[in-house]
């Protein structure tokens, strides 16, 4: 369904620009920024809608492959960086850097970078989770130590000395991979990579919910314990679906760099995983489709909000979160299935964290 | 500070007024009349000429000065104290020091000082003060002296030394004679001076020790001596240095207690995940400025007036809250976080609406300002020990309150199993309405205390929100103790890394621990124990 | 982790001295209350045992400390001669073939009937094989069987929040027997069953004794009298008489402690 | 809709950034509405168009795009944070965009389609310290600031400086805090101690926003009187006084461009029309909104000069504009983009207000690369041809990064 | 005391109860019976209110509660033992037993004593955790915490599941003393029937939502046993 729209919208940027049906490479660009959000809304889901971790900090994975890509872009500037040192980004020279430190290493190959996109939040998040889901570890305290966790990396990144551009954090990219990112090809070419790959992500999660592990893992989210007693090692599989998660949320900080120019220290604030939590609840917890509905329409919401009434967007988006709650308590898919009963199993007891 | 001074002198002026005019009028006079041409570097030198006058009214101008009170009209130099008493606006001339009508038609210009002219004036007042009747006053003259000894002459102290009855007085005199000495080049003197000095933890101690000590002319048994004074010096600042780290940890850890409290009520206990109590905080700080606003004359009560109504506020809010909303939300705990994440959206941009998105201004007053100076290098913020006292009675009414009331036991019961707890007759609704309301109105009372520390603004929740979060989870949910102990590791972990790795870093490594430590212990420090089901 | 990804091996308890369970000096404490006193208990193989005493005897606290949901202060417990339970966590265990009936039902509440048995099939429990695996004609013939017999045929695809009390009891009862384990921990199995009921679930137990060990704790003295050989009396958490059903029901002490009226009978 | 001419205001009014930024909002807001009055500019009315960037980064980016493409705005106000100018400045160069950015920032920049009308750090940091080291004697210093560019930039240029004024390593202490940072008493013991040394000690702060408020509140009560150890702000003005008790404050110090206080008639003229645009006696102005002031004029000016508001038409033509400070004399914009100003030094009284103690002689050229950081010493900024180029290395005779 | 006229529940879709009719008298001694998934369990959740009836009224004491709150039947003098006991974990036994006083029905602020005189166990076990408690020392406790409400009816599910046979002995003389020395009303669901023969007075036999049969519990022949309690 998704998808379908998105292939319309591809189709329409081929039409001729004063046309009815022509959408603008602004609107491109913040499509695509929507649905890298639809992404990460989704790997939340993962985790949170079908094994109950309620994961606050999801937001740090989406930085650190943000942080990823961001490195790569910004040795893309080479010397054309104000001070026009060759190796050193900006931040780096003003601060009287004398080289690249060793975690720049190799940031300038982009096979490296996609390596460390997902290297990096799979990485932390297996050995978060593998910690915290062995020594069982469950509800709010990991949900509160995941958002210790983002926080705590926010404060990190925000250090200058970490080597990251600080609270500044790396803007001003130029090209990926050769290509200039001010020009509206490779916009769009970014905004189809990243549909495929919203596509292919929910493809593989569709899988994994509906695989004899999918069933596991929604038994874990209901009763851990019962889990154990028949004979699954229910901390691997939660390590598993949060690393699996984790690398999506990185991926898609990796194609959301690019696409809005800017990463820094602020992608890590614990609020920002909250607003995660909150797409993927408005959207409709526990089906995958809910959690990308959710994520694009409070995003849109927001947009459209803050330029139309810029001081009471507030108040609606607020209102929406509260009525939402109340009215729809399966999210706005509840909505749907409500109007089109499509044949869908019920997941009734969703309360169990 | 000064405070006792100036008191003085609203009395020097009352009885100043009908004085006769005094023969050396004429300096006077002319110290006035250079004032409106005075520049900050010519001022000083002007009022020590006025410090050596033996005239009632220079103490007058001095406070004056201080205080920023003096003017002068622009065009016949006329200058003039503009003050205000009992809050009403008067014109003083500085000769006659009598009432004068407001000058029309023309701006005052302002005798200006600055911090320079300011200490020096203070030190001028110091030097007459040493003989003052009222005894702060002169403690306050004798330490102020402390900081210039060259200012004053031996023979001065002395002949104050053999009036003096007080204690404190007498000992900081005796330093002062002591740190003169030491400038002697006369051996023995300087040795009865270390043995005076020994122990003495006056900063300038330290600091006429020290330079003593790089002074390559005093002998040998002089520089043992003065080693030696230093290092019990250094060992007793050492040690204050502890307590002051452990002082200011505990008061960090009341203030997260103070925050956390309500959480762990509404959160802890009912099992709301209330992203809005920080909004609970702020509104209560802003009842507190609302109270300041409503009564500006009664800054001094204003917050034992703000509790109260700060716990009424935010506690009415917070039924509101679960009435409207919470209320629809039974069972389905994780959809507390969204609706009520909506809610503290809604209410910091209503405070932004009503009260503009600015800081709001909350007055101290009086009696939490300043410090209680315990000795020279170990002081005691009032307003941190009545925080400390006071988080600590909200903690331990709360607790008397939750066992001896029968809320307590019922919310605990609905808690567990609402339908349960009804069927036993407990009146659910009414439990829920009411416990939240008394999280909430506990926050509310946080956000008093919290308006003594921080801005009053509307982002004041959101700064806390988070460290309640962890607060409450660390101590282990719905543990009261549990969140006390927290709340105190936390600050005073945080307070005694912060010197050692700096604030950034201390933060991030109290995170870290926070996040190893629960691998140890799941369900916090003070896990709900039991057979789990 | 790579234990838990891929496929573990699990030893086969040796059982060649016929023993299948051993609990020796086994103590429990929960601060400061001995659940578990110094208790000392062997299970043969393809024996059925029923366990009973008094509430609060220690019955489920036993089948917790072999389950390894509860540590042991003291003791061994060994599954055949040469594994020690204590070694090993919940899941572990259950992988070596002890399988548990809860004394409160507790089952998938958002799975179906059928998948919680899908779940509990005995077979490689790692998550690499549960990405990829399909359910084979033999599996699938497994789990009809297995709905036949605990007579949820009929709501195989409802949800296990659905059922009523009674029919989790059997839905719990069909995940024990998907597991094919060689070692079943039943706590009181026909709690909330009719008398009939009780009776078709003696049939069943009994039917399972010989091949699997099976160890049932249960109050129903008469459903203990219809499957019981062997009976071993708890007592504040020790054993306090063992022996035929005969010789316990004119046990004094049991009487008393335990029988009440019934023992008149 | 056609004959309007299109001022963007892009000023977060939610989120931690709205203390500030919503003023400024509120200054573009008085100006648009004082120009339609006198006509407009071209014979067009001004159109303001105000989205909010919400305090977040990406955002910036965002809406800075939506308010250049979609609603096609000939001028964009706006930014307070320097992350939020970086983050604006790729879309505003790409776009060809012109924005005013109106707050005292670390330096290091110059772009094309930026002006520049806060303070640089000789416009602030250097004429404070050389205050402090001259007037009160200052010996030993302490920077304190919050971890972030703004502070650790300062910093370093003025320990380049004080170093070069022969102050050792020793008689400087530095520390960083995080954002927002509440909890002071150890950092102000600290302090204390520092100051104990018999020297004149001094506090150079570039901490920012809301720490500040617990920061002197916590001076005040451990008894650090302006006397013992005076602080200079570099951002702390007359708004964020007005939201704190001022008591523990009086004498203090902070450094700015504009002081209310400051008496002249457009100073007085200005002060009466924002209370009465924003309806409170009580509301305060500010060195911010000055700066917005001079660029609105400057723009204005620039606009009506030319005939046209295309960017390129208005940059040059707002290069070498002059148009008078509130405080007297007259702002002159530089080729590098950076505005001369004078410096004032003031100290904070206890209705809130800044009774300036000190000022530069005449303005202070702004400078867009410190003299003070080796990276930076040889670079120069000018964007008049033939050079055109916003950081041109001096010894190298070549034009690096942005053109 | 209680009358059930033309009683429905559904959960969502599926229909539980059908037009269901029942007639309990004030101090009688009532047995409902059946199968597993019959909806004993439904039946007694909507007496006590928590479940709402989609048609059909309830009068309990002459008043129609219907739609009325779970507590204010509480307050009339229901007490309720429900099916797997639904004890408080994690408050302590005296606890679990003083949830009920202090409220409209209770406003005594201690424990009747003669729970202990029933419960003996109880008394020993005060300070423990609800939830650490045996099975069976938990039905007692639900029992007594029932009890402490002064209800003058009590509505039990299945309360011997897991209960040792000298408990259910005492749960038996209980029961019994309770109706005759208080005149309590005793609505019991039981699947064993000696216990249901020696407390019920009179029975109701359950199946599929309905009522099928009902009388004086002599009545009750093996014919009925082996319709409606057989598989
Ligand atoms: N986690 C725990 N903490 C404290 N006490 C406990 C805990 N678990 C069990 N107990 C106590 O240990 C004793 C034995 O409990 P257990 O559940 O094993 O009894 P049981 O024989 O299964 O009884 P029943 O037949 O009633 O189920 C009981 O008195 C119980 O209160
Ligand atoms: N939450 C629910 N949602 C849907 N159906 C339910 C639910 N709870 C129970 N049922 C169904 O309602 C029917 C009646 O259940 P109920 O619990 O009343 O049975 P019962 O007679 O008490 O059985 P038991 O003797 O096993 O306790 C059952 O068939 C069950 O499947
Ligand atoms: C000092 C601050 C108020 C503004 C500054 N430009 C910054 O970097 O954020
Ligand atoms: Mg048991
Ligand atoms: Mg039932």
């Amino acid at each position: 369904m998704l998808v379908m729209a998105v292939y319309v919208v591809l189709a329409n940027q081929l039409f001729s620009p004063e046309s009815f049906f022509y959408v603008s490479s602004y609107s491109v660009n913040l499509l695509g920024k929507y649905l890298c959000y639809a992404l990460l809304a989704l790997a939340l889901d993962l985790v949170w809608g079908y094994c109950g971790i309620l994961s606050l900090g999801h937001g740090a994975f989406f930085a650190l492959g943000g942080y990823a890509m961001g490195m790569y872009l910004m040795r893309q500037i080479g010397d054309r960086g104000v001070y026009g040192n060759p190796d050193l980004p900006d931040f780096m020279v003003f601060l009287n850097w004398e080289s690249l430190p060793w975690f720049w290493v190799g940031s300038d190959s982009f096979f490296w970078v996609i390596a460390m996109v997902i290297l990096a939040p799979g990485i932390l998040a297996y050995v978060f989770g593998a910690m915290a889901f062995r020594s069982r570890v469950s509800g709010v305290y990991l949900s509160i130590m995941t958002q210790a966790m983002t926080y705590a990396l926010m404060l990190a990144f925000f250090r200058n000395e970490m080597g990251f551009g600080g609270n500044n954090g790396m803007t001003d990219f130029k090209d990926i991979l050769g290509f200039s990112l001010q020009s509206d090809t490779t916009r769009l070419v970014l905004f189809i990579i990243t549909v495929c790959v919203l596509a292919a992500a929910y493809y593989v999660c569709d899988r994994i919910v509906s695989s004899k592990a999918g069933k596991v893992i929604t038994a874990i989210r209901d009763a851990e314990n019962r889990v154990r007693f028949v004979g699954y090692n229910s901390a691997s599989y939660k390590v598993f679906l949060f690393t699996f998660s984790a690398v999506l949320a990185g991926i898609a900080g990796a194609l959301y760099v690019p696409q809005v120019g800017i990463i820094n220290p602020g992608e890590f604030s614990p609020i920002n995983s909250i607003e995660i939590v909150i797409w993927v609840a408005i959207g409709g917890r526990g089906t995958l489709y809910g959690a990308i509905i959710g994520a694009i329409v409070v995003s849109f919401a927001k947009t459209r909000l803050t330029g139309i009434m810029p001081e009471a967007w507030l108040f609606a988006l607020g209102g929406l979160f509260v009525l939402v709650t109340l009215l729809l308590p399966k999210g706005l898919v509840g909505l749907i299935d409500h109007r089109f009963p499509v044949k869908r199993k019920v997941n009734k007891q969703e309360s169990a964290s | 500070m000064f405070k006792p001074v100036l008191a003085l002198f609203f009395v020097i002026i009352h009885l100043s007024i009908f004085q006769p005019a005094y023969a050396q009028d004429v300096v006077f006079d002319d110290i006035v009349k250079a004032l409106p041409k005075a520049s900050f570097r010519t001022l000083p030198a002007t009022l020590d000429k006025a410090a050596t006058l033996d005239d009632e009214r220079v103490a007058t101008l001095f406070a004056r000065l201080l205080e920023g009170d003096v003017y002068f009209h622009p065009k016949n130099q006329q200058v003039m104290y503009v003050t205000k008493i009992q809050g009403e606006r008067v014109w003083i001339d500085t000769l006659t020091e009598q009432n004068i009508a407001q000058p029309s038609g023309v701006r005052l210009r302002k005798v200006r000082v600055n911090n320079r002219v300011r200490s020096h004036i203070r030190q001028l007042l110091a030097q007459r003060n040493l003989s003052h009747r009222d005894v702060t006053v002169r403690l306050q003259a004798s330490q102020s002296l402390l900081a210039d000894v060259d200012s004053i002459s031996t023979k001065v102290i002395s002949s104050r030394l053999e009036q003096e009855k007080n204690a404190d007085i007498i000992d900081v005199l005796t330093t002062i004679t002591a740190l003169k000495q030491l400038q002697n080049d006369d051996e023995t003197a300087q040795l009865g001076a270390l043995e005076t000095l020994r122990g003495s933890l006056y900063p300038e101690v330290r600091v006429a020790l020290l330079s003593l000590q790089r002074n390559s002319e005093v002998t040998d048994t002089v520089k043992a001596n003065v080693d030696a004074a230093l290092a019990g010096i250094e060992a007793k600042r050492k040690w204050f240095g502890w307590a002051e780290t452990a002082f200011f940890g505990i008061s960090m850890g009341s203030v997260l207690l103070l925050a956390a409290i309500g959480l762990s009520i509404t959160f802890g206990v009912m099992g709301v995940i209330n992203m809005a109590h920080g909004e609970m905080i702020m509104l209560g700080a802003y009842t507190t400025y609302v109270i300041q606003q409503a009564f500006p004359n009664l800054i001094e009560y204003s917050l034992l007036m703000a509790v109260p109504a700060a716990f009424l506020v935010s506690g009415l809010m917070g039924v509101l809250i679960e009435r409207s909303v919470i209320q629809f939300l039974k069972g389905r705990p994780l959809e507390t976080l969204l609706a009520t994440f909506g809610i503290s959206l809604i209410l910091q941009q209503l405070v932004r609406t009503v009260f503009s998105p600015l800081n709001r201004q909350v007055a101290s007053p009086e009696w939490m300002s300043g410090s209680w100076q315990i000795n020279p290098v170990f002081s005691v913020t009032f307003n941190r020990l009545y925080i400390i006292i006071f988080s600590l009675a909200v903690f331990f009414s709360l607790l008397l309150f939750l066992k001896k009331s029968s809320l307590g036991l019922h919310v605990r019961a609905v808690a567990q199993n609402r339908d349960m707890a009804r069927a036993l007759s407990v009146k659910s609704n009414w439990v829920d309405a009411a416990t939240f309301g008394l999280g909430s109105g506990i926050a509310g009372v946080a956000g008093v205390v919290l308006s003594q520390l921080t801005n009053v603004g509307p982002n004041l929740g959101q700064a806390y929100i988070i460290d309640s979060f962890l607060v409450v989870v660390f101590g282990g949910v719905a543990n009261l103790w549990g969140t006390l102990v927290s709340a105190m590791t936390l600050g005073v972990l945080n307070k005694f890394l912060e010197p050692v790795t700096g604030p950034v870093l201390a933060t991030i490594i109290v995170l870290v621990g926070l996040v190893l430590f629960i691998q140890k212990r799941p369900m916090g420090l003070f896990p709900q124990k039991g057979r789990a089901e | 982790m790579k234990s838990a990804l891929l496929t573990e091996k699990n030893p086969a308890p040796d059982t060649r001295h016929g023993m299948i369970l051993y609990m020796e000096n086994v103590s429990v404490s929960f601060d400061g209350f001995k659940a578990l006193n110094d208790l000392n208990l062997y299970i043969k193989k393809g024996e059925l045992r029923c366990l009973i005493g008094a509430n609060g005897a220690g019955k489920t606290t036993l089948m917790d400390v072999i389950t390894g949901k509860t540590r042991p202060d003291t003791g061994t417990v060994s599954y055949g001669q040469q594994i020690n339970l204590l070694q090993h966590n919940e899941e572990q265990i259950a992988r070596l073939g002890i399988g548990r009936k809860f004394q409160k039902p507790t089952v998938f509440e958002a799975l179906s009937v059928k998948e919680n048995l899908y779940l509990s099939l005995k077979m490689d429990k790692g998550i690499w094989t549960s990405l990829w695996h399909a359910l084979s004609a033999e599996q699938r013939d497994d789990i009809d069987q297995i709905l036949h017999t605990i007579g949820l045929l009929a709501m195989q695809h409802c949800q296990a929040s659905e059922l009523s009390h009674g029919q989790k009891q059997w839905l719990e009862i069909g995940m024990l027997l998907a597991a094919k384990p060689q070692l079943l921990l039943v706590d009181e199995p026909v709690a909330g069953m009719t008398v009939s009921e009780a009776e078709r679930t003696a049939e069943l137990l009994t039917s399972l004794a010989g091949e699997h060990s099976v160890v049932v704790v249960e109050h129903d003295m008469g459903f203990v009298r219809s499957i019981a050989r062997t009976v071993t009396v708890l007592h504040q958490g020790s054993v306090l008489a063992e022996g035929t059903m005969d010789a316990i029901q004119s046990h004094p002490e049991v009487k008393k402690v335990y029988l009440g009226e019934e023992g008149h009978d | 809709e056609e004959d309007t001419i299109k001022v963007g205001v892009l000023h977060s009014l939610t989120g931690t950034m709205a203390i500030s930024e919503t003023t400024l909002k509120d200054t573009v807001l008085m100006m648009v509405e004082e120009q339609n009055k006198q006509g407009g500019l071209l014979g067009k009315k001004l159109e303001a168009v105000v989205v909010d960037p919400a305090s977040n980064w990406p955002l910036f980016a965002e809406k800075a795009r939506e308010l250049i493409v979609q609603e096609k705005v000939d001028v964009i106000f706006g930014g307070w944070t320097s992350v939020s100018r970086k983050s604006v400045l790729p879309v505003v160069e790409e776009l060809n965009g012109l924005l005013f950015y109106p707050v005292q920032y670390e330096g290091e920049e110059s772009s094309k389609n930026v002006f520049y009308t806060g303070a640089a750090p000789n416009q602030q940091a250097i004429p404070a310290v050389d205050y402090l080291m001259n007037d009160i004697g200052a010996e030993r210093w302490v920077l304190l600031g919050t971890d972030y560019v703004y502070p650790r930039t300062t910093n370093k240029i003025l320990e380049a400086y004080l170093k070069a004024n022969g102050v050792s390593d020793e008689d400087i202490m530095i520390q960083y805090t995080p954002f927002g940072h509440s909890d002071w008493q150890n950092i102000v013991s600290d302090v204390k101690k520092f100051g104990s040394s018999g020297k004149k000690t001094a506090v150079v702060s570039t901490i920012n926003g809301d720490a500040n408020v617990p920061f002197y509140k916590e001076l005040g009560n451990q008894g650090i009187s302006a006397e013992d150890i005076p602080v200079v702000a570099f951002s702390v003005g007359e708004e964020e006084l007005s939201g704190f008790d001022t008591a523990p404050l009086v004498g203090h110090l902070a450094a700015w461009n504009y002081f209310q206080s400051i008496y002249t008639d457009a100073n007085n003229a200005f002060i009466d029309k924002w209370k009465a645009f924003i309806g409170d006696e009580n509301r305060v102005t500010n060195d911010p909104m000055e700066a917005t002031y001079i660029g609105f004029t400057m723009w204005a000016a620039a606009v009506e000069q030319t005939g046209s508001t295309d960017v390129n038409t208005v940059s040059d033509a707002l290069i070498g504009m002059a148009v008078p400070n509130l405080t007297g004399g007259i702002a002159v914009m530089n080729p590098n983009h950076h505005l001369s100003k004078p410096v004032f030094i003031g100290e904070i009284q206890d209705d809130g207000q800044v009774e300036v103690v000190w000022e530069t002689p005449g303005t202070v050229r702004g400078d867009a690369w410190s003299d003070f950081l080796p990276s930076s010493k040889n670079l120069m900024s000018d964007w008049t041809a033939p050079m055109l180029c916003g950081s041109y290395d001096v010894e190298a005779g070549t034009c690096t990064g942005s053109k | 005391m209680i009358n059930v006229s033309q009683l429905n529940q559904r959960y969502g879709g599926s229909q539980i109860l059908w037009d269901l009719n029942m007639d309990i008298a004030a101090g009688s001694r009532t047995c409902i019976m059946g199968r597993n998934g019959v909806g004993k369990t439904t039946l007694l959740k909507c007496l006590m209110g928590m479940l709402p009836a989609a048609s059909g009224s309830i009068t309990i004491n002459q008043q129609d509660v219907t739609r009325a709150s779970i507590e204010s039947r509480a307050n009339i003098g229901v007490g309720y033992v429900p099916q797997g006991r639904h004890i408080f974990g994690q408050l302590t036994v005296e606890e679990n037993l003083k949830v009920s006083l202090n409220c409209k029905r209770q406003t005594s602020r201690s424990l009747p004593e003669d729970i202990f005189e029933y419960f003996p166990v109880l008394k020993e076990m005060l300070q423990r955790r609800g939830g650490d408690l045996s099975g069976g020392q938990q039905q007692q406790l639900a029992i007594a915490r029932a009890l402490v409400l002064n209800p003058n009816m009590l509505i039990l599910d299945e309360p011997n599941e897991g209960i040792q046979p000298n408990i259910v002995q005492l749960i038996r003389d209980v029961l019994l003393r309770l109706n005759k020395e208080k005149g309590m009303t005793i609505v019991l669901v039981e699947q064993k029937l000696p216990f249901a023969r020696a407390v019920g007075e009179q029975f109701y036999l359950m199946e599929r939502g309905k009522v099928v049969s009902h009388g004086a519990m002599p009545e009750l022949n093996d014919d009925l046993v082996k319709q409606y309690l057989s598989v």
